[in-house]
């Protein structure tokens, strides 16, 4: 039973969250509305877990290393070799767990809501990987980290998952929703020194 | 050897100090010995030292495979205190305590033992009970052990922060007074010239590489410098231990890791204390020569590198920042690391092994400097009678067969 | 700072690990027929070699899965990282791997 | 302008900025570009402090990172620095310094009394002393030698600056901006490589700033650096950082760098900028190209203000237009020294000799020197330095034939500066940092880089390359191959940079020159200017028989200053390898170690201060805490509401009232920050049934089990309730402090040692957020909130689970408790936590619904017994121990940490037990930690039989109780015992049952 009320931000004390990042030049910071976020474990050597993820997701199951597949309404991320975080609107999780649910049958795997683990924080701007390499130990320089590709990995002591989106470049750090409120004061410390700006709500 | 006095620096300032001894003999290995002991640090020194003082047996060699204090005994941040938890270890770390407080005159070296007072703090209510705890098991075991409030601590510790709105604030902090300090290198140096003076042999650049055994015990070891018999041998080697104790085909509960710590640069002085601090975990002192000397954390590894990795260091200079403000434009000198031979309770092994004639004395970990005379003394008489001492008794091996584990990790961080 | 290659993610910096000590230790399958010995041998006992070292990692914060490394402890060199062969193998070939399913029409590739 | 020491023309200052600045509390002017050092000399200032021990006046030695006596003290106050190097530090508008370790001044120190003790403080002198009588070490003694200790003062304010960090990755990082550097830098960059090209100094060029007369490809050698860095700018994947210092080389080529961003500012000038920044960098390849330090020559009284490294006399001239001295006596066993007399000389000092310690020289460069009409005296020495604040002259004599003494009348030489060369130490600090072996090479007498470990090469004159052509052509070589094993290709054949060389004659090493008396008679020769060590302390701990470079090193402190033995170390153990008669490589060098020069606290720690010191992890209802006025307790990362005050309460009262609540009306715990990890599979059960100690087959679905988890040796490790959800799905909760711990570990088990179980886990720990309403009216609350969920105790009991829809949102709710009250967990996704939060308070209105924090959560669950891991428990505690035996499987063939309780140690008679404790004082609530004892009178040591684990006053009970962990309490049931206190109080208590509060369970149940 989806649930049409509000979903609050992990930050709302520092920031409204938004839906959409204004596309104006410069470095920007914001919280993105709770996407419906599901995690989903299974084996993809086999090949009924894969059809039946495929049929519902409409897409291939990201099986390569930190990569991402996505298609209009759906976002799925490469956790590890059997896992997988599936990022859809918000509400949209529980009718979507319910079809992967009916899907996989019997088939040993696991379809978990996770849509209030982690905060979806959202980094664009031309200094967007100077801030986080103040932070991240990943090489994040464009030849090796690309639009469409994520990874689990830490950011100031923090576990994230990083997913670049496109090359202007826009990250989005999936944090769990505890630590987000430190993240987003971490951020914001790193960019100031390039001016950085939180959206408007 | 002669005495060393303010007199005897005078005189011999007067033949511009052409006549001073050798501190220690550096002795050529002999065919054999009654005792070898196999590590010439702290503890392989001092239970040297007390094998020929309170047993008479002087037909002794130390042997160690580099220079004298070389292994964590040079490398260590040199605090001691006696304030344990449980009675097991309370005792003999304030036999040590006690041993250190004559040490100087002893050896008639000075070590520069420095009673300025350990303080551990407590930042949060978990420490508080935990510091209570260990402050009332103190006292009723009648070691010096007191409570401080955190303007107490602030009163003692004037460079501290006891700010509340800062990430951990100081809620108090437990205080041994008598605890502190010591010149590392001097216990190490000391013992070894006393204990040359009453016979013992010290070998230095000799590695031990084979323990000879015969029906199941122990005749000698294999060295660098050719085979040395023995009657005993302890096997004091900290890091190495589970190194020598494969020689005899036995395995240890230990494991050795990196242990690091790094001093500043020398300023005046500006702390007379050795605070500690476990929750956000670092350990500072400063010493007679001016350098803040900082301990870190152990790398999560095994490693024989006597280096450790850097984000250990960035870790606790968060630590250290938070608690002394002040100090953060004060300059990091020297990193370096030790091998710590940790033991799954972290407390030491001191006793028998199962090759006869054949003693260890290691897993003393992160802190086994404190104890470098209590150690010896305690293994020198597991040595001499073939038996433990009673102090050393619940260290022995076969208590991980037993179950009956001293931990003294303090307890498990936890609360609902 | 070590850089571990995980098996799964690729090569990562020590931090996102947590090490697990000796590997291949084999947890007895019926310990209550072991004497306390073999039970403290088990439990306790390590063979800390100075020399190359099967140890195991965990990427605790990457992809959570157990793996296996042959490392130098005193030169800190990795001579090797293995999955355990009860683990899920990583994936050389994704286009096989996919083999047949999902939809065609959804081969859309990584385009985020 | 009163520089009187600069030359006309020449160097790379900039001649229009003047810049003013205070030394000493005098003011002096300088221009930009300079250094404090060169600036001071600038204005003829020399003395600029005094020595560690002997407080004896010092100048400038260098005209690098590698000085050890200019050290000084920097600006005041907040902004205050000590141990600076004045060759360093650039100078800017309005800088202060002053000199350290001097009082009441660097020009008379009272200190200074202690050169005349000298003789006694030898090497180790206080080893020998202070001993007797005992008492006086701590009171006396020991003092003294502490105040004396120590260079400049800490600051004694927080730091007002800001540090950041930077995570760097490269193909090729170049270490220094020399020739063989820049060289190595364009080869690599030309090749696409990403390149980072660190140098610590302002500007790049390396020695080249400091020479004169070089041409590289034809052009002016600074000219040709210009255009380097002008084609290394141009490459988009090359970062260039000047002012960075390569400090560190770690495993796996992890190097370490500190960039100094704003020293060279007014302090201030540059609001939330970093004032330094600590780059990580990880580096495929590493290029070593760090140069060489000069060695100074050990002869009598060698540390008079006014004798200086030749090679830092040239540097001062040429690239700070900068006389260091008028009259210039050059004093060398090498040629390099010779280019210092043609420079000086040709920009107007006079240099009246050359005192070369070699039989005779006959180079291209001595020719120029001759050929220029400079003196120059061969076979010779300086024996004796006149001047004590500054120099005034030497005395030169002739060597005898072994050089071992000085022969025949001296010759003075009347001079204002000494500049000495003693040869050249290829910077081997980073290659042996990162485990490379060294090699001694005779003919530069210095240790050489030999066998690499890592993934790096080194390249000129760190490589014992002197020549620039060397240097040019190996940097060049070494950029391609860094290239060629990055895996990268070379676009372009190598365009090495040609120069050309002046052919130089070999050295001459004479570890001590020899004076007008033997070593430690007459003068002293200093081997380590910083902690003030000679060549009679070397030998004094030789002779003693602290014979290892080691034990040297410690012994006499030589090495261990701030410049740690940049200048020094070499000379060290070649004079105890003379005094061994070992060859020098067999008594080897002391150990690098990181930091090549010191780095602040402050770059280290970075941002991990102040408000980011440490995560803080928060829960979705924490807004709503801080607006109620929550005081908060720290429980490891997790802030947690500790207690509600309201108005004027204290934390007693606040807790009375809560505990008062829940047992009469309704409270409510955020329980957010439980662990909670979602299980799935048809191995599910047995996985639980193997983990936890008591039975998990057969729980129902939608039923709640409380488990306790130990480690393999029995102890207990955490606890929780878990559910099943489905046949093949359960949904466990750990303790707050456990909750990753507790993941890790099973994932453990399910990876490495039952992998054939079909399990998947998955943390949902932030999932869900969880509100406990506990107490008599709690279903009311419940029943408001999702009215359609039947909460009758038959169709929802204790122990089991529902779901419903609470506020509008599909919820979980649990009926369990932790307070002994009927009690309901209701889990809620996070993001829509609030709003039930609050949703609930308003409708538990009526029954003045009260929020309470953790410590009356703590006292409730006490009262009913229930424990709490890590504080009932300590690592040591079985669940025997705590009277737990009913939940220890005895059917189970096997469980985690079962074995261990057949051990001896575990079956043990005095084991201790979980008991309660009711002192006799009802109101006098004990210590937590207190220590509980059979028989108080006894003289210590007294046996302690435990000590108490929790303590509260309790509200319900109207009087304070305890649980305590006491030896065979059990069996102590009624019986007294004492807790004996700090202050001396003795509180007598008498053993109980640990369950103070409804023991049938009446309210939970109903
Ligand atoms: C960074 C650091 C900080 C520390 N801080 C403290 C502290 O503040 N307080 C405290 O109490 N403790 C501290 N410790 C622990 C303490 O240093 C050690 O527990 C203690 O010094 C051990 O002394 P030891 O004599 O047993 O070992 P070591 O001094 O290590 O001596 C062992 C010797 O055995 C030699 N050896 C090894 N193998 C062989 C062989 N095959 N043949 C011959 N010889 C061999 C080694 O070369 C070495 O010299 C610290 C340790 C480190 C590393
Ligand atoms: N005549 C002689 O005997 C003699 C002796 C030595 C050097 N030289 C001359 O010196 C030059 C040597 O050239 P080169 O390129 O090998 O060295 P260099 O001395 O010109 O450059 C080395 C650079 O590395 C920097 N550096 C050192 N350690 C560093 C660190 N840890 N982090 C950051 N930067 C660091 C230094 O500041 C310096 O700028 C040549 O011109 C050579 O002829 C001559
Ligand atoms: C208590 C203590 C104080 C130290 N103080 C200094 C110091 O002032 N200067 C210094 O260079 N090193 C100092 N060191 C570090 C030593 O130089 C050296 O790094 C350490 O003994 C480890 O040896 P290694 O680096 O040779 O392996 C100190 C070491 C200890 C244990
Ligand atoms: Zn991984």
């Amino acid at each position: 039973m989806a649930n049409a009320l509000p979903r609050a931000g992990a930050v709302a004390r520092f920031a409204p969250a938004v839906t959409a990042l204004a596309s104006s030049a410069g470095l920007v910071l914001a919280e993105m509305v709770p996407p419906g976020q599901v995690n989903l474990r299974g084996n993809p050597s086999d090949p009924r877990f894969l059809r039946a993820a495929g049929s519902v997701l409409n897409c291939l199951l990201p099986v390569g290393a930190n990569t991402v597949q996505s298609t209009d309404d759906i976002t799925v991320l490469w956790l590890g070799p059997d896992e997988w975080l599936i990022l859809t609107a918000p509400g949209g999780e529980t009718e979507l767990i319910e079809r992967l649910r009916a899907a996989l049958g019997d088939v040993h795997a696991a379809v978990t809501d996770v849509s209030g683990n982690r905060a979806r924080l959202r980094l664009s701007g031309p200094e967007a990987r100077m801030v986080l390499a103040k932070g991240c130990g990943l090489d994040l320089h464009p030849q090796r980290f690309k639009a469409g590709q994520c990874a689990q990995t830490t950011m100031a002591r923090v576990g994230i998952i990083l997913h670049q989106l496109d090359d202007r470049p826009t990250y989005d750090i999936l944090v769990r929703r505890s630590f987000a409120e430190y993240t987003w004061m971490w951020l914001k410390d790193a960019m100031a020194e390039y001016g950085g700006t939180i959206a408007a709500g | 050897m002669s005495t060393y006095s303010v007199f005897s620096l005078i005189k011999n300032a007067f033949s511009n100090h052409q006549e001073w001894d050798r501190a220690w003999r550096d002795a050529a290995p002999k065919a054999s010995y009654d005792v070898i002991v196999i590590g010439g640090g702290g503890h392989g020194l001092a239970t040297a030292y007390y094998l020929a003082k309170e047993h008479g047996i002087t037909n002794v060699a130390v042997i160690e495979k580099g220079w004298l204090g070389g292994g964590n005994t040079g490398r260590n941040t040199t605090i001691i205190r006696s304030n344990y938890l449980w009675d097991e270890s309370s005792a003999l770390y304030e036999k040590s305590l006690k041993l250190y407080e004559g040490l100087s005159q002893e050896l008639n070296y000075n070590i520069m033992f420095s009673q300025r007072g350990v303080m551990n703090l407590a930042h949060n209510l978990h420490d508080v009970r935990e510091g209570m705890r260990r402050v009332n098991a103190l006292r009723l075991n009648g070691i010096d052990s007191e409570w401080m409030t955190k303007e107490q601590v602030k009163e003692f510790v004037p460079a501290i922060n006891i700010d509340q709105n800062v990430r951990y604030p100081i809620m108090g902090a437990t205080l041994q007074r008598r605890g502190g300090t010591a010149r590392h290198d001097a216990v190490a140096w000391g013992y070894a010239r006393a204990a040359s003076a009453r016979g013992v042999d010290i070998i230095q650049n000799c590695e031990v590489t084979g323990i000879r055994r015969l029906g199941g015990r122990v005749v000698g070891v294999e060295t660098t410098k050719g085979f040395i018999g023995a009657k005993k041998v302890g096997i004091v080697t900290a890091g190495h231990s589970s190194v020598l104790a494969a020689m005899a085909d036995f395995r240890l509960p230990v494991e050795s890791h990196p242990l690091q710590a790094l001093v500043s640069e020398p300023v005046k002085p500006i702390l007379d204390t050795v605070v500690m601090s476990n929750a956000v975990h670092v350990y500072v002192s400063q010493s007679d020569k001016g350098e803040l000397v900082i301990g870190a954390g152990i790398d999560a590894f095994h490693s024989y590198g006597q280096r450790g990795s850097f984000h250990m260091i960035e870790h606790q200079m968060g630590a250290l920042l938070e608690l002394f403000p002040m100090f953060s434009r004060l300059r990091m000198l020297r990193q370096w690391g030790g091998i710590v031979d940790v033991c799954p309770d972290a407390s030491p092994i001191i006793g028998k092994t199962p090759v006869e004639n054949l003693f260890i004395n290691c897993g003393w970990g992160t802190g086994g400097f404190k104890a470098t005379p209590g150690s010896g003394w305690v293994f020198a008489h597991t040595i001499a009678t073939g038996q433990p001492h009673a102090l050393n008794a619940p260290f022995a091996l076969d208590r991980f067969t037993s179950g009956n584990l001293i931990d003294e990790h303090g307890a498990a961080a936890v609360a609902h | 700072m070590l850089l571990i290659n995980c098996p799964w993610c690729g090569p990562r910096d020590e931090t996102e690990f947590s090490y697990g000590g000796e590997a291949h230790r084999v947890r007895p399958a019926d310990p209550s027929a072991l004497t306390d010995e073999q039970w403290a041998d088990f439990l306790f006992m390590r063979t800390n070699p100075k020399g190359a070292h099967k140890e195991r990692w965990v990427h605790s914060h990457g992809c959570r899965r157990w793996f296996n490394v042959e490392r130098h402890t005193v030169t800190h060199q990795i001579l090797n990282v293995y999955p355990p062969a009860s683990a899920p193998q990583p994936v050389q070939d994704i286009e096989a791997a996919n083999g047949d399913a999902a939809p065609a029409s959804s081969q859309k590739g990584a385009r985020s | 302008m009163t520089n009187t020491h600069r030359t006309p023309t020449g160097g790379t200052v900039d001649r229009s900025k003047t810049i003013s600045f205070t030394f000493n509390g005098k003011s002096y002017q300088g221009h930009a570009g300079d250094t404090l050092a060169s600036a001071l000399l600038a204005n003829g200032v020399h003395l600029v402090g005094r020595s560690f021990k002997y407080h004896r006046p010092r100048g400038i030695l260098s005209a690098g990172s590698e000085e050890p006596n200019a050290l000084i003290q920097l600006e005041r106050g907040a902004h205050t620095e000590p141990n600076l190097r004045a060759t360093q530090i650039e100078i800017y508008e309005g800088l202060t310094a002053s000199s350290q370790n001097a009082w009441p001044s660097v020009e008379f120190d009272v200190g200074a009394v202690n050169n005349l003790f000298s003789k006694i403080f030898v090497a180790g002198f206080y080893y020998k002393t202070f001993m007797h009588p005992q008492s006086m070490w701590m009171r006396v003694y020991e003092p003294i030698i502490r105040r004396a200790a120590g260079l400049g003062k800490s600051p004694q304010e927080a730091d007002p600056d800001i540090y950041d960090k930077m995570h760097a990755h490269c193909e090729v990082l170049v270490v220094g901006a020399g020739p063989a550097g820049l060289a190595a830098a364009l080869e690599a960059a030309r090749g696409g490589a990403r390149v980072i090209l660190a140098d610590e100094q302002p500007r790049f060029g390396g020695s080249l700033l400091g020479s004169r007369g070089e041409t590289i490809d034809g052009m002016p050698a600074l000219e040709w650096v210009a255009k380097a860095e002008a084609e290394l700018r141009s490459h988009p994947e090359v970062t260039l950082l000047p002012r960075t210092t390569v400090t560190g080389y770690f495993d796996h080529n992890y190097l370490v760098m500190a960039e100094r961003r704003t020293d060279h500012l007014p302090r201030g000038s540059k609001p939330g900028v970093s004032r330094q920044r600590l780059w990580k960098v990880r580096a495929a390849q590493v290029v070593l190209a760090t140069g060489s330090h000069e060695r100074p020559l050990v002869f009598a009284d060698n540390d008079r203000p006014g004798v200086m490294l030749a090679g830092a006399a040239r540097t001062y001239v040429n690239q700070f237009g900068v006389l260091p001295g008028r009259r210039v006596v050059v004093f060398t066993n090498n040629d390099s020294a010779y280019q210092a007399a043609l420079d000086l000389h040709d920009s107007g000092a006079a240099v009246p000799a050359i005192i070369d310690l070699r039989k005779s020289v006959d180079g291209p460069l001595a020719r120029k020197a001759r050929a220029q009409g400079i003196r120059i005296i061969t076979n010779s020495a300086i024996s004796e330095v006149e001047g004590g604040k500054k120099v005034r002259g030497v005395q030169v004599q002739a060597l005898a034939a072994d050089g071992e003494t000085v022969t025949g009348p001296a010759e003075s030489i009347a001079c204002d500066l000494i500049a000495m060369s003693g040869g050249w130490n290829p910077a081997v600090h980073l290659f042996s940092q990162s485990m490379g072996k060294l090699r001694y090479d005779e003919a530069l007498a210095a240790f050489v880089p030999n066998l690499s470990v890592q993934a790096e090469r080194s390249a000129g004159a760190c490589k014992g390359s002197f020549a620039l052509p060397a240097c040019l052509a190996e940097g060049a070589e070494a950029g391609r191959a860094a290239l060629a094993a990055a895996g990268l290709d070379a676009a372009e054949p190598a365009r090495v940079p040609t120069a050309e060389a002046l052919e130089e004659q070999p050295l001459r090493p004479l570890w001590i020159v020899p004076g007008k008396k033997p070593v430690g008679q007459k003068g002293k020769h200093f081997v380590d200017y910083q902690n003030d060590v000679t060549a009679a302390d070397v030998l004094l701990a030789s002779r003693e028989g602290y014979q290892s470079v080691e034990h040297l090193k410690r012994y006499t402190t030589t090495g261990m200053g701030t410049d740690q033995g940049k200048t020094s170390n070499v000379n060290a153990l070649a004079i105890l390898a003379k005094s061994l008669a070992s060859p020098i490589p067999q008594v080897g060098t002391t150990t690098f170690r990181p930091p090549y020069t010191p780095l602040t606290y402050g770059t280290i720690a970075g941002r991990d201060v102040g408000e980011l010191a440490d995560v803080a992890r928060v829960t979705p209802i924490h807004a709503w805490h801080v607006e109620q006025g929550a005081v908060f307790e720290d429980v490891g990362q997790w802030k947690r509401p500790w207690y509600f005050p309201r108005g004027a309460e204290t934390m007693e009262e606040a807790v009375r009232r809560e505990c008062r609540a829940v047992r009469t009306s309704v409270g409510v715990l955020d329980a957010s920050t439980l662990g909670k990890i979602d299980i799935q599979g048809p191995d599910a059960a047995t996985f639980l049934n193997r983990m936890y100690t008591n039975a998990w087959l057969k729980l129902d679905i939608g039923r709640c089990r409380y488990g306790v988890m130990c480690k393999e040796d029995g102890m207990i490790m955490d606890d929780g309730v878990t559910t099943r959800l489905g046949p093949n799905h359960f949904i466990m909760t750990t303790t707050t402090g456990n909750a990753a711990k507790v993941l890790d570990w099973l994932e453990e088990y399910l990876q490495t040692e039952w992998p054939e179980l079909k399990v998947y886990l998955t943390s949902v720990t932030e999932q869900w957020s969880t509100a406990s309403i506990a107490g008599p009216k709690a279903r009311e609350v419940v029943a408001a909130l999702a009215p359609d969920l039947d909460l009758s105790a038959e169709a929802f009991p204790f122990m089991s689970m529902k779901e419903a829809v609470v506020a509008g949102v599909p919820a979980r709710i649990f009926r369990i408790s932790f307070t002994g009250e009927l009690s309901y967990e209701i889990n809620v996704p996070s993001h829509q936590a609030l709003h039930v939060w609050r949703e609930m308070m308003r409708v538990g209105a009526r029954y003045d619904i009260t929020p309470y924090g953790t410590e009356t959560m703590h006292v409730l669950r006490a009262e009913k017994g229930y424990i709490i891991v890590g504080q009932e428990t300590d690592g040591t505690v079985t669940p025997f121990d705590l009277g737990m035996d009913w939940i220890v499987s005895k059917q189970k063939k096997d469980f985690v940490g079962k074995r261990s309780y057949a051990r001896p140690g575990a079956v043990d008679d005095g084991r201790k037990q979980l008991v309660g404790l009711l002192p006799e004082d009802p109101a006098f609530v004990l210590q937590e930690g207190a220590q509980i004892v059979e028989d108080a009178d006894n003289r210590t040591p007294i046996p302690m039989l435990g000590h108490v684990t929790s303590s509260y006053y309790s509200e319900t009970l109207g009087r304070s109780f305890a649980l305590a962990l006491i030896k065979n309490g059990t069996n102590r049931l009624d019986q007294a015992v004492y807790a004996p206190l700090d202050g001396g109080r003795i509180v007598k208590c008498t053993v109980t049952k640990p369950v103070f509060f409804d023991p049938e369970g009446v309210r939970l149940h109903g």
